[in-house]
């Protein structure tokens, strides 16, 4: 079923497929249901020779059950779906997790600046290193990405890892996401930023352990 | 149209709004910050309910046109409440 | 028909002329997106190459004129101007002069909006929604007169429509006859009071915005800059705070459309008349606090996301009640099928659609995903393009004998419907797909991304649906031209409809009725056991008891 | 009676129900630029000293202006309900010469301030300063433009059937002082 979404690599993707699911499955049965009864009425009432209408305002309480109740369920489906999102959403972006990897993302009219701590493990230090459009992590480790831009708003979107965070001028903002399968993906611009929106697109190596450590090795050769 | 009966002294009521703006600058030069800007914005506002009820007869209208006055007001308090966490407590 | 009258039919009118050519511009620029997005880089059909930019400008565009240039003035103001005045039994607006004042600004409006097509450096291009810093320096776009005028233009359409609430409602406040109590009045008046509500009290915060964003533009200050201490989240707050309430103010008089005809076709009473009446008002207030759902992902404090995702979706609550309503009006009714019926129908069956995927959007961990994607694209067309073409159209079938004296023609507005209610849902439906495949909004070339090449055959289906969507709606032309002039001549009441609009002449006197008509009972009392006929109007004096 | 006088279920004339939805709309459209200008303040220092540039004195006398205009604009409503055109005519035209004492005054004060190189573009604090004393002043001289036209109607005895339209322009210039009671804190006292 999950062949309408890219291929979810992120540890909290499934919950976000998960909820899509739970609100497909509710709103697939009022879809259901609703047109179901409309298409039924037509048929069944459409209008006959000799054949009244009933007379019901459905103003009295007893008559208006009959679309009361049916909002009693809504309202309870929707704390359901409420209740789950509230979960979900605290996990992801009410609290950043401790990153074992700390990159810095700039955004800028249309490609991503992506800048690399280094051995040291603190970026703003001599050992950065910057690569454009770029972005290398391990597999199976949590990195939190610094979403800063230089010019205009753009969205950083990971369509696989189900990550996708504005970057503001003027704001630092932080994204974390943890990959679980070693790949390349895609990370499109998905917020409206000038003639270059289009087409402005980065790439995120995700590797294995030892994929990863001789990738260090190679940009940080002096160690 | 308001009858005389009704009509509040107009002179009194400017002189009450001229003596406000003496308060709120005498506020601002001796009280200290926090206190001053409370009762500037008290003074203001009740200026603006003075200027409200005497100089626009809401006093002795209906209760639709009190309405009109409170509801934006509220709508605007939300505007102002929603905005706090994203400017005011930002990192 | 005097061009500067302030007769409400003829500005009414007016609104929808000026509505109907920006729907037809509206159209033509959905067929250059639609060609780019499925043939990337070729020519386009009778226009030629699509660059980068220009694309950004015809989405802008499309969606400036489509909201506000087309909903709003065929809604709101055609049909509200039209009808409140008919269906509270007043000779006219409480401000004729105001009226036409408003028309006119809005004229105007329109000349700054097409103006800006051929200033140097083309118009906006930074999105319907004009983000800042993208929208505040002209560097960022390379658009400068372009993005000034569009400002202007919505300035100059916020203050037309602001004018045209005020009469709405002093005239609905005021101006009702003897025995229409705000209980007995029809639904779609309902809906146009609560929409003039809305707009009034949501667009002051956007003016205030707007203000701000071309004093950024023109005079340099630094209010969306944050080198100089602006704040580019300040104008998503402010367009959002009126942009949430703005799209019920399109919605609703679409849903009151829907609720006059039902009962009419169904010759059975709408079902719940205070319960829709309470659904609406409790929606009304309740859209002033959901709009952040714009924002969950924009840099705005993850503690705000939940409470709107709460209040957005338990808005869905109110609609909801409103649609079981509907459905519950068709339940033991005698339903006939003529177009105005069709539309109505497909009305609430798209707007369903388009209700529930509202579901996926106000769920904040879901919104993570599909925010600015395709998905969203697909969900608002269903909520607006049910509201303003499907409702319209159903508004303009039903009340077309009323506005211009003659029927339109029976046959044509079928194939007309049938083809526009199959390629509406050829176009949209397959969008839902492409959105969760990831495609975000705004690109021009979903080709320069791998992930979207799979997705690539539905974006061509789309189009070659869009283009059908598009010829559709010759039927529709043919016939309105043809029935202004050579259609049958309509007598005062051929729907056999208790409001009071069919108590005039077709069309109605300058005046309306011949003498001021008294109101006895509510407008949806068919099938009454009081009437031996399945139809009452609501001036006709009760039956004297039989001696 | 004019029509739009006469044609009333709730009871309130027309004319005041047009001119207070207008108002009513008008509340959020300030309450959006003060709301904007406090929360951004808020969040951000340095505001104070900015503001202590402003020119306090000539914005002081504005004060006092504008609200004298008020006195003299409700004055002249009460000589419409006491029908005495004379005091109407004279009233008008002192709430008129303080409309544009207090747009005078405030274009010296914007001179000096530019002068001293506080330009709009100087900082935020200053983009918010223009925009919200720019956006009242238009204000205001809407207000002069329509009592312009109600002064030269009362002066050629035309304003005989719609002399309820002194009350309505009353109230939106209240509304316009109202604002600038609010503005004149905000700016500068806080």
């Amino acid at each position: 079923m999950s062949s309408w979404f890219p291929e979810n690599v992120s540890t909290f993707g499934g919950d976000i497929d998960s909820l899509f699911y739970l609100i497909l499955y509710i709103t697939g049965a009022w879809f259901l249901l609703t047109q179901g009864l409309i298409l039924v009425f037509l048929i069944k009432y459409r209008r006959r020779e000799g054949q009244r209408a009933a007379y019901i305002p459905g103003n009295s309480l007893k008559q208006a059950a009959w679309i009361l109740i049916p909002g009693l369920i809504v309202v309870f489906l929707d704390l359901w779906i409420d209740l789950r999102g509230a979960e979900v959403w605290a996990r992801i972006k009410g609290h950043v997790p401790p990153g074992d990897l700390q990159v810095q993302v700039t955004a800028k009219q249309f490609n991503w600046e992506i800048i690399y701590p280094g051995p040291d493990g603190r970026l703003g230090t001599v050992d950065d290193l910057q690569m454009d459009n770029e972005l290398h992590v391990p597999a199976g480790k949590v990195v939190r990405v610094v979403l800063k831009s230089k010019d205009v708003i753009h969205s950083f979107f990971l369509p696989n890892l189900r990550l996708k965070q504005d970057a503001v001028p003027g704001r630092e903002i932080v994204a974390w996401f943890e990959a679980t399968k070693p790949g390349k993906y895609e990370i499109p611009c998905a917020e409206l930023c000038g003639f270059g929106h289009s087409g402005m697109n980065g790439w995120l190596f995700v590797h294995t352990a030892e994929e990863y450590q001789k990738w260090v090795k190679e940009r940080w050769p002096e160690k | 149209m308001t009858s005389d009966a009704h009509r509040p002294n107009y002179f009194v009521v400017w002189l009450w709004l001229v003596g406000l703006v003496f308060i709120s600058i005498g506020a601002s030069v001796f009280l200290s910050k926090g206190a001053a800007i409370l009762l500037i914005f008290l003074v203001a506002l009740v200026k603006a309910v003075l200027v409200l009820l005497n100089y626009m007869h809401l006093k002795f209208e209906r209760p639709l046109l009190y309405a009109l006055v409170i509801v934006p007001l509220l709508i605007v308090a939300v505007l102002v409440f929603a905005l706090f966490p994203d400017f005011v407590f930002h990192h | 028909m005097k061009i500067f009258s302030t007769d409400h039919k003829t500005i009414a009118k007016q609104y929808l002329s000026l509505g109907l050519f920006w729907a037809i511009v509206g159209g033509l620029l959905t067929h250059l997106m639609r060609w780019q997005l499925a043939y990337p880089d070729t020519e386009v059909p009778g226009w030629g190459f699509i660059a980068p930019d220009f694309y950004n400008m015809v989405v802008t565009m499309h969606g400036t004129i489509m909201v506000f240039f087309v909903a709003m003035p065929i809604l709101l103001a055609a049909f509200g101007n039209f009808l409140i005045p008919l269906m509270i039994g007043a000779q006219d607006m409480a401000f004729p002069r105001l009226n036409r004042l408003s028309f006119w600004v809005f004229a105007l409006a329109s000349a700054v909006l097409l103006a800006s097509f051929f200033v140097p450096g083309g118009a906006a291009s930074a999105g319907w929604t004009g983000y800042p810093p993208l929208s505040a320096k002209a560097e960022y776009t390379g658009v400068n007169w372009g993005l000034n005028l569009w400002l202007l233009a919505l300035a100059l359409e916020f203050v037309s429509f602001l004018m045209g609430g005020i009469n709405f409602l002093t005239t609905t406040i005021n101006l009702r006859a003897p025995g229409m109590t705000f209980f007995r009045l029809p639904l779609i008046v309902w809906m146009q009071i609560t929409a003039a509500v809305l707009f009034m009290l949501s667009v002051g915060p956007l003016i205030a915005g707007a203000v701000m964003l071309l004093m950024d533009r023109v005079v340099g200050t630094t209010f969306y800059l944050p080198e100089g201490g602006g704040q580019p989240l300040l104008w998503q707050h402010l367009f959002w705070f009126f942009g949430h309430p703005e799209v019920y103010v399109i919605l609703l008089p679409g849903l009151g459309i829907v609720l006059e005809i039902m009962p009419v076709f169904s010759r059975k009473p709408i079902f719940g008349y205070r319960p829709i009446i309470y659904s609406t008002i409790a929606a009304g207030m309740l859209s002033f606090i959901v709009w952040a759902h714009h924002q969950f992902l924009s840099g705005m404090d993850p503690r705000l996301a939940m409470p709107f995702s709460i209040t957005t979706i338990v808005i869905s609550v109110p609609f909801a009640l409103i649609v079981f309503a509907m459905i519950a009006t068709l339940w033991r009714a005698s339903i006939s099928f003529p177009t105005p019926m069709l539309f109505a129908i497909g009305t609430l069956s798209i707007f369903i659609i388009g209700g529930l995927t509202g579901i996926f959007n106000g769920s904040a961990p879901v919104d993570i995903y599909i925010h600015d994607t395709y998905f969203v694209v697909a969900h608002f067309h269903y909520t607006l393009f049910s509201a303003t073409f499907f409702a319209g159209f159903a508004g303009l079938y039903y009340w077309f004998p009323k506005m211009f004296g003659h029927m339109m023609n029976e046959i044509l507005g079928k194939i007309h419907f049938w083809l526009t209610f199959i390629f509406f849902n050829a176009v949209f439906i397959p969008m839902h797909f492409v959105g969760l495949g990831g495609m975000m909004r705004r690109i021009a070339n979903p080709m320069q991304y791998d992930f979207l090449q799979p997705l690539q055959p539905i974006n061509v289906f789309i189009t070659v649906a869009a283009i059908f969507l598009l010829l559709s709606q010759i039927p529709f032309v043919i016939n309105f031209l043809w029935s202004l002039f050579r259609g049958r001549v309509a007598e005062r009441n051929p729907r056999q409809a208790n409001t009071l609009e069919w108590t005039a002449l077709s069309p109605p006197l300058h005046d309306n009725f011949e003498r001021v008509p008294v109101v006895y009972r509510s407008p949806y009392e068919y099938s009454s056991p009081e009437s031996p006929e399945d139809w009452l109007p609501q001036d006709q004096p009760p039956a004297v008891a039989q001696s | 009676m004019s029509r739009s006088e006469s044609l009333t279920m709730t009871g309130i004339p027309t004319g005041k129900v047009g001119m207070w939805w207008f108002l009513a709309s008008e509340i959020p459209v300030f309450g959006g630029l003060i709301a904007s200008y406090v929360v951004v303040r808020l969040g951000s220092g340095g505001w104070s000293d900015a503001s202590s540039h402003l020119n306090f004195s000539l914005a002081l006398a504005n004060t006092f202006v504008l609200l004298t205009s008020s006195l003299t604009m409700v004055l002249a409503f009460a000589a419409v309900e006491d029908r005495k055109p004379k005091r109407l005519q004279l009233n008008l035209l002192l709430t008129l010469l303080l409309g544009l004492t207090f747009l005078m005054i405030k274009g010296f004060e914007y001179a000096g301030e530019i002068g001293h190189g506080f330009t709009p573009g100087a900082g935020i604090f200053w983009s918010f300063y223009y925009g919200m004393t720019g956006l009242h002043a238009l204000h205001v001289l809407g207000g002069i433009v329509v009592n312009l036209i109600l002064l030269v109607a009362a002066l050629r005895g035309t304003l005989k059937p719609n002399e309820h339209r002194v009350e309505l322009a009353g109230l939106y210039w209240h509304f316009v002082d109202i604002v600038w009671i609010f503005l004149f804190p905000l700016l500068y006292l806080a």
